[in-house]
């Protein structure tokens, strides 16, 4: 029988070794595998290099990890938010180093990872900065750039549900980077709200297929969602408010 | 010479933007200000929001406590759910963004040259944190780049200049800027005033960003100059 | 109001031009869009591209275009069949260009050229027939050929359901070539068995969004599906096989 | 000089394959006879099957009445869904075997070289249509990459060789050649016997094969040569 369910986050990032590339995944909050990250900073792996769309932001999840000096550089789009004082703090310090590549190029680099495509060339980012030094050729009349996939070591995703093959539906935009970031890593971890019993997610609905994922973790319903369907209950940093919870069962 | 009194507010501008997005358009609004171009769409015209975070029809902000921190826009703002949404990654989003399918998007800007090169991430100051976000995809990929910017900055430098001088975000990939004081098109002979609000003039604008500006207004209003 | 939605097949084909490149959707007979086929045979557009990944089978659909001496050129990977003999017959007798690819480069051309990619390197047939004259590099020590997106005119695509913006999901294994072909052309036509209604098709589970999308036209029920739920009821050819029904409703 | 008796059948060969694929290997079938390996699997031992038309967890031929026409493998047979399948397009399906996540294929053969270097979907010759269909992707795709072949065609010309001559599907990409006679294993050094079938010897497969083969058997059996 395959059963990549851990037992806990502790087991389901085990085994990450100091200087790995990490994936992770997530968009702002949305998406951010809260759990996992904390329980890798737990864990101890120092000197990571980190792919992500962004820097962290306030001190909770990537940005504590940052905090505690185990991120030795960090690939993403868009580090500068309001609130990613940490890692501003950092980067002016000269602490970490910065790969900035435009998010679109940065989705297909991951994308060409998990597809095993060895390079390719893209419209987006020609004439400026972010091309220097890169291969340059006219096709079809239009400038491209040269770009390679990114590959990790390890995807740290947070999905919604998934069964103990590693099946994986996600919700709403917290999708964004999980289904590239669990095709293109060696070693895909995902941690969903709820494990589900194989057969239970419509075939037809699936996005990230188990043969992406090695390990699954359920970590338990957010507070603003019973049964998966949202009740209202949560500010915009994902934090319970439960002066709004609709209708909710306290001894669900 | 004419001086520029002040113009449209941002929320003004926002609507006069909306007017030009033609039904059934799919639209990025980007993050920062276009973002209010939004509200200023008609309920009953049906115009497809693109976030590049990966979902079509997005509708506008939550009621208070109905926030589902999982429905956030490219501006990690919360946001709704419009019938016929759908959901994607982030690969297959910007797909769609450099494959060209999306009508319309609407960028903020610090300069936009006379060649419709665009520089909207980066001052160039040696201090300041890059951020690129998914301005340099929209700028390469949608059909029709808008910018959505102040005429000026606040020291009057002009923002519509012959030439970039902080980094570029694209080459060549704007069409039109909507500013406080006028609507401007990127033609082949540089800018091009398509329309005036309240007192501006060509004139007044010549003088405020020392351009070339050509008279294309395509629907001459009666308070022009 | 936004509708995609054409009231027949022959609108949904209507200005489709001699000389167009056509996408047309399926792999064998499943996703293939046999309805659009027919009005396009109807419309009598000729010296057509046509993107395939077979070469048609038996005399009905793809097939039938082909024998019609519609098509010029058939750009697959898969023309081979046991039933294939309507393009055996014409491809022998010179009276139709072959270009062939490998199923994945296939399907990556395709969708290369609905994401803007300019080209991509793959491993892929390095150092076979299919690779001679194409650019070749190594990357990370592998050999890689450079492919070139593959764009087209229409698609004509195959699905289950969509809405009058048309959003599109699929059944099974009939999803194939049908999103990406989608999004690669320049105009796409899907033929679905029912149009619901705009917000009935849940926004996770769509497949192809609206915005690939410009036609729709609804075909009817295939025999073996109620309610798109299977009732058994067809041979492996799709023809209807009544006497295998399981509880079909006649009055329905 | 030893002769080859006849080996073992199509099925029983299949079947010999089954064994060596561990329980929760994803699994590409290809076309044709390696397609028995499917119904070897026994029902218990959870192996993922892959079909390169946008299927994981394909199960086996439906019962009569049962046929779905939009449910076929990659051999445009009609087949059925176990639970735990999922569905996707073909750009992401064949992203699956290039991206190297598919643990084993088998595939059939016209010729394999003791490089690995495998030719299944041409015969070179001048009236054939050619098809290659998803042979070549799984060849360079596969993490192992196994044939299940005859070891001679009717004419009893070897289908290992040194050098294939039919136009080639991937250079250097088969681990594992199972025969109606032996297994071998593709090593630097070439051919390695790993298993003999019935009453072959390796003098017997040099005899009929022409080639240098070492005895790499990993278990002798005690009918061996």
């Amino acid at each position: 029988m395959i059963s990549k369910v851990c037992p806990s986050v502790a087991e389901a990032v085990a085994g990450i070794e100091d200087g790995a590339t990490i994936m992770i995944g997530g968009f702002g909050r949305a998406g951010q595998p809260v759990e996992l990250i904390d329980a890798l900073l737990e864990q101890g792996a120092c000197e990571l290099v980190v792919i992500n769309n962004n820097a962290g932001n306030g001190n909770t999840g990537l940005a504590a990890l940052l905090a505690a000096g185990r991120v030795r550089k960090i690939i993403c789009s868009f580090p500068r938010q309001s609130d990613s004082y940490v890692f501003d703090r950092l980067y002016r310090a000269g602490k970490i180093e910065l790969e900035l590549a435009p998010q679109g190029t940065l989705a297909e680099r991951i994308r060409a990872a998990g597809a095993g495509i060895g390079a390719f060339f893209t419209p987006t980012g020609f004439g400026t900065p972010l091309a220097a030094g890169k291969e340059h050729r006219v096709i079809g009349g239009r400038d491209h750039v040269l770009e390679h996939p990114l590959h990790a070591d390890y995807a740290l995703v947070s999905g919604h549900l998934a069964d103990r093959w590693g099946n994986v539906v996600y919700r709403r935009t917290a999708r964004n980077f999980g289904p590239i970031m669990a095709a293109a890593a060696q070693s895909t971890v995902v941690q969903v709200d709820r494990v589900v019993e194989l057969g239970a997610i419509d075939p037809e609905t699936v996005v990230t297929p188990g043969i992406f994922v090695d390990r699954v973790v359920g970590v338990g319903e957010r507070t603003w969602l019973r049964e998966g369907a949202f009740v209202g209950a949560a500010d915009a940093e994902g934090n319970p408010n439960p002066s709004t919870i609709e209708s909710r069962d306290e001894n669900r | 010479m004419t001086v520029l009194s002040s113009g449209l507010s941002r929320r003004e501008l926002a609507a006069r933007i909306a007017l030009d997005i033609p039904e059934g358009s799919v639209v990025n609004l980007g993050i920062g200000a276009p973002t209010l171009v939004a509200d200023a769409i008609p309920e009953d015209v049906e115009v497809v929001l693109h976030t590049e975070n990966g979902m079509l029809a997005m509708g506008p902000a939550p009621v208070p406590g109905h926030i589902d921190p999982d429905l956030i826009n490219a501006g990690k703002q919360p946001v709704t759910e419009r019938p016929g949404a759908s959901y994607f990654h982030h690969a297959d989003s910007f797909a769609m963004m450099r494959g060209g399918h999306l009508d319309i998007c609407v960028l903020g800007a610090f300069q936009i040259s006379e060649h419709g090169d665009l520089a909207n991430w980066h001052t160039g100051a040696a201090d300041a944190i890059p951020a690129v976000g998914g301005a340099m995809d929209l700028a390469i990929g949608a059909r029709s780049v808008w910018v959505m910017t102040d005429l000026l900055t606040r020291d009057s430098t002009p923002k519509l200049v012959t030439q970039c001088t902080y980094p570029l975000t694209g080459l060549g990939c704007v069409s039109r800027v909507y500013t406080d004081h006028a609507v401007f098109d990127i033609t082949p002979a540089g800018f091009a005033v398509r329309e005036l609000f309240g007192t501006a003039t060509i004139d007044a604008l010549t003088a405020a960003t020392g351009l070339h500006l050509r008279d294309g207004r395509v629907v001459p209003l009666a308070d022009g100059s």
